[in-house]
């Protein structure tokens, strides 16, 4: 079978090809640094722990951390640009490495060396597990390169007959609904005919002089008006007018009964009088 | 390889074809010296009592579906479906302001008018183009139909409430009694009649529904 | 009908189609009470030597090429989808730990995930938006599609190879996205099952995949 590289499961099994090119070389030079082709420091570190030839779960971290320092000291005097994380890694895993040198403190916050170790190689072990499965799920038989479904899909034809339903309520409804957008949208003010305030302060004001007796409010009220809609507003006017003048003291009010005729007399006169 | 196999290779070269083969284009897939004809002969009548046979078009082999079987593919199906806001409101006003062109209907709305939102009027055959506008371009008009008529029970479009009556069965609730005279404009379009259509123009607009 | 009848239905029905049919589907187009599961055994023998195969997949059922004969279909000419490195280890990632989210893939690889990875993926059909987790930020998570499962012949995600394993040696766990992970505290991440996803952010995920 012609298979592609990604259907090659021993490419993961066996040392990475990027890093085991020059054979001939001496161990530290025999890196190539070409992180290029490299997906970030775990990716180198997965392909350096695969040169030591053992099962992952017995790579020596040591080992491994020596590797990748040397990696990227490498790298930096060819004046390779390593990208930020490949530094942190290299940071950490100096770390790691004195930790593992040094006799362990006791100290319970802390998380052993050992421990440490061992979930940098859970993380090699785990990505070293899922690239297997990757390329185990490629050289499956794929659809459409191995396997073939009907070329000439015989479809079923739908004809759909589509009923609608509304009912008599819900277009009338929407025509009303529309009718009070429409309405809304065309208000228009009219001008109204109206009798003023200040018009009836001056006209009652004016007259008020004269009624030195109680007087009807109806006998101030303007004639000649035709507009009903001026009468009422004209009495509207008027009535408050009256109510005006007495709070300015120039006028007194009395209702005899009830809905009954209002009564209203000038009072500066009175004083002025009496 | 024995016949069985290169029967096996013709059997699915032809399910995943998305075309009908030649013998020769078959053949070409076989071993050199491979019976065709044969083979597809004896395909043929492995499937002849199949839900799918193989057969013969234009001197092309293919799968296809047992004629007996073929309202298997077929369906019909009755959807009911519900109508737009944007086109209960436009059935409204055709309805009231009939006949009433496109370009009126969207002066009315306010708004333009999608064309998915008349042909699904037309559709549901509640509207219908009644004639042409005596104006430029002798714009298409429309009306509501018998159809509409029969589906809301109604006797004649006359019987649509007015406007007076919808607000005195509530519909138009947040009107201003005071506007309501604003509101009486609902009468219809007293206009030279439109022109009657020409057969043809019925026939294509009737195209344009389908 | 009688049961061969049945069974041409079904045979018609699967051969017609280029994607898999579920057996309920299937039941509703023959008449009431008929073993769907034994008429699907019956076909399934009765194409186990032919070219074409009635193969269960994704949980449903469909017509494919016989497998044995890939060599011979494969077509050259036709360009293949070929996935970059970056992208099949994604799709490992996400079949094997979905849901799972963007950060935790990239914790995986340990190495950060390129738009256009994913995007490969989403166009084609394989992988798809599953759900938010409840965690904060409520990322998206990510799942295989039955387009996946019908592409790699599976029946569902639990048959994908070495599932078991990988459960058993615990690689399949919570995987921990925080930050320098190596020298926290690996703090499981709370079972609670991730939220299903509304149908606007859904849809407008489906747009980012058309």
């Amino acid at each position: 079978m012609s298979d592609t590289i990604d259907n090659n499961i021993d490419e993961f099994e066996m040392p990475d090809p990027r890093l085991s090119a020059n054979g001939d070389l001496e161990e530290g030079e025999r890196l190539i640094v070409d992180i290029v082709g490299f997906e970030g420091p775990l990716d180198v570190l997965l392909a350096l722990s695969r040169t030591q030839k053992v099962d992952l779960k017995q790579i020596s971290i040591l080992e491994l951390v020596k590797q990748y320092l040397e990696f990227v000291n490498q790298a930096r005097e060819l004046r390779l640009e390593l990208a930020a994380d490949y530094l942190v890694m290299a940071a950490w895993l100096a770390y790691l490495k004195s930790r593992l040198l040094l006799p362990e403190e006791e100290n319970e916050d802390d998380i052993s060396a050992e421990e440490l170790a061992a979930r940098l190689t859970y993380q090699l072990q785990r990505l070293g597990a899922i690239r297997e499965r990757a390329a185990i799920l490629m050289s499956r038989n794929q659809m459409g390169r191995d396997m073939f479904a009907r070329g000439a899909p015989e479809s079923v034809i739908i004809t759909r007959h589509h009923t609608y339903e509304l009912s008599i309520y819900e277009l009338l409804k929407c025509y009303a609904e529309h009718k009070t957008r429409e309405a809304v949208a065309d208000i228009r003010f009219h001008k109204r005919n109206v009798y003023t305030l200040d018009q009836a302060i001056k006209r009652l004001s004016d007259m008020i002089g004269y009624a030195l007796d109680w007087t009807s409010l109806e006998q101030f009220l303007p004639e000649g008006l035709d507009d009903e809609n001026l009468v009422k507003s004209t009495k509207a006017s008027m009535f408050t007018a009256t109510l005006e003048l007495a709070k300015m003291g120039k006028a007194e009010l009395t209702q005899k009964q009830t809905f009954g005729p209002l009564f209203i007399r000038g009072r500066n006169q009175e004083e002025e009088n009496g | 390889m024995d016949n069985q196999e290169q029967l096996r290779i013709c059997e699915a070269l032809l399910f995943a074809s998305d075309r009908p083969l030649s013998s020769i284009a078959l053949a070409e897939q076989l071993v050199e010296g491979s019976d065709v004809g044969a083979i597809l002969s004896e395909l043929q009548d492995k499937y002849s009592a199949s839900g799918v046979n193989l057969v013969e078009v234009a001197g092309k082999w293919m799968f296809q579906t047992a004629s007996d079987l073929a309202f298997l593919l077929r369906k019909e199906e009755e959807k009911e479906r519900k109508l737009s806001r944007a086109a209960v409101e436009t059935l409204a006003i055709i309805a009231y302001h009939q006949p009433v062109t496109r370009a009126e209907i969207e002066e009315i709305r306010g708004v333009g008018l999608s064309k998915g939102t008349l042909d699904v009027l037309l559709e549901a055959t509640w509207v219908r183009p009644v004639g042409r506008r005596r104006t430029p371009g002798r714009p298409m008009t429309y009306g509501t139909s018998e159809e509409f008529l029969v589906h809301f029970g109604l006797n004649s479009v006359k019987d649509l409430p007015g406007v007076a009556e919808l607000k005195a069965t509530g519909f138009l609730d947040n009107v201003n009694t005071s506007r309501l005279n604003l509101l009486d404009d609902v009468k219809p379009n007293e206009e030279q009649p439109d022109l009657p259509m020409d057969d043809d123009e019925s026939s294509s607009e009737e195209q344009v529904i389908s």
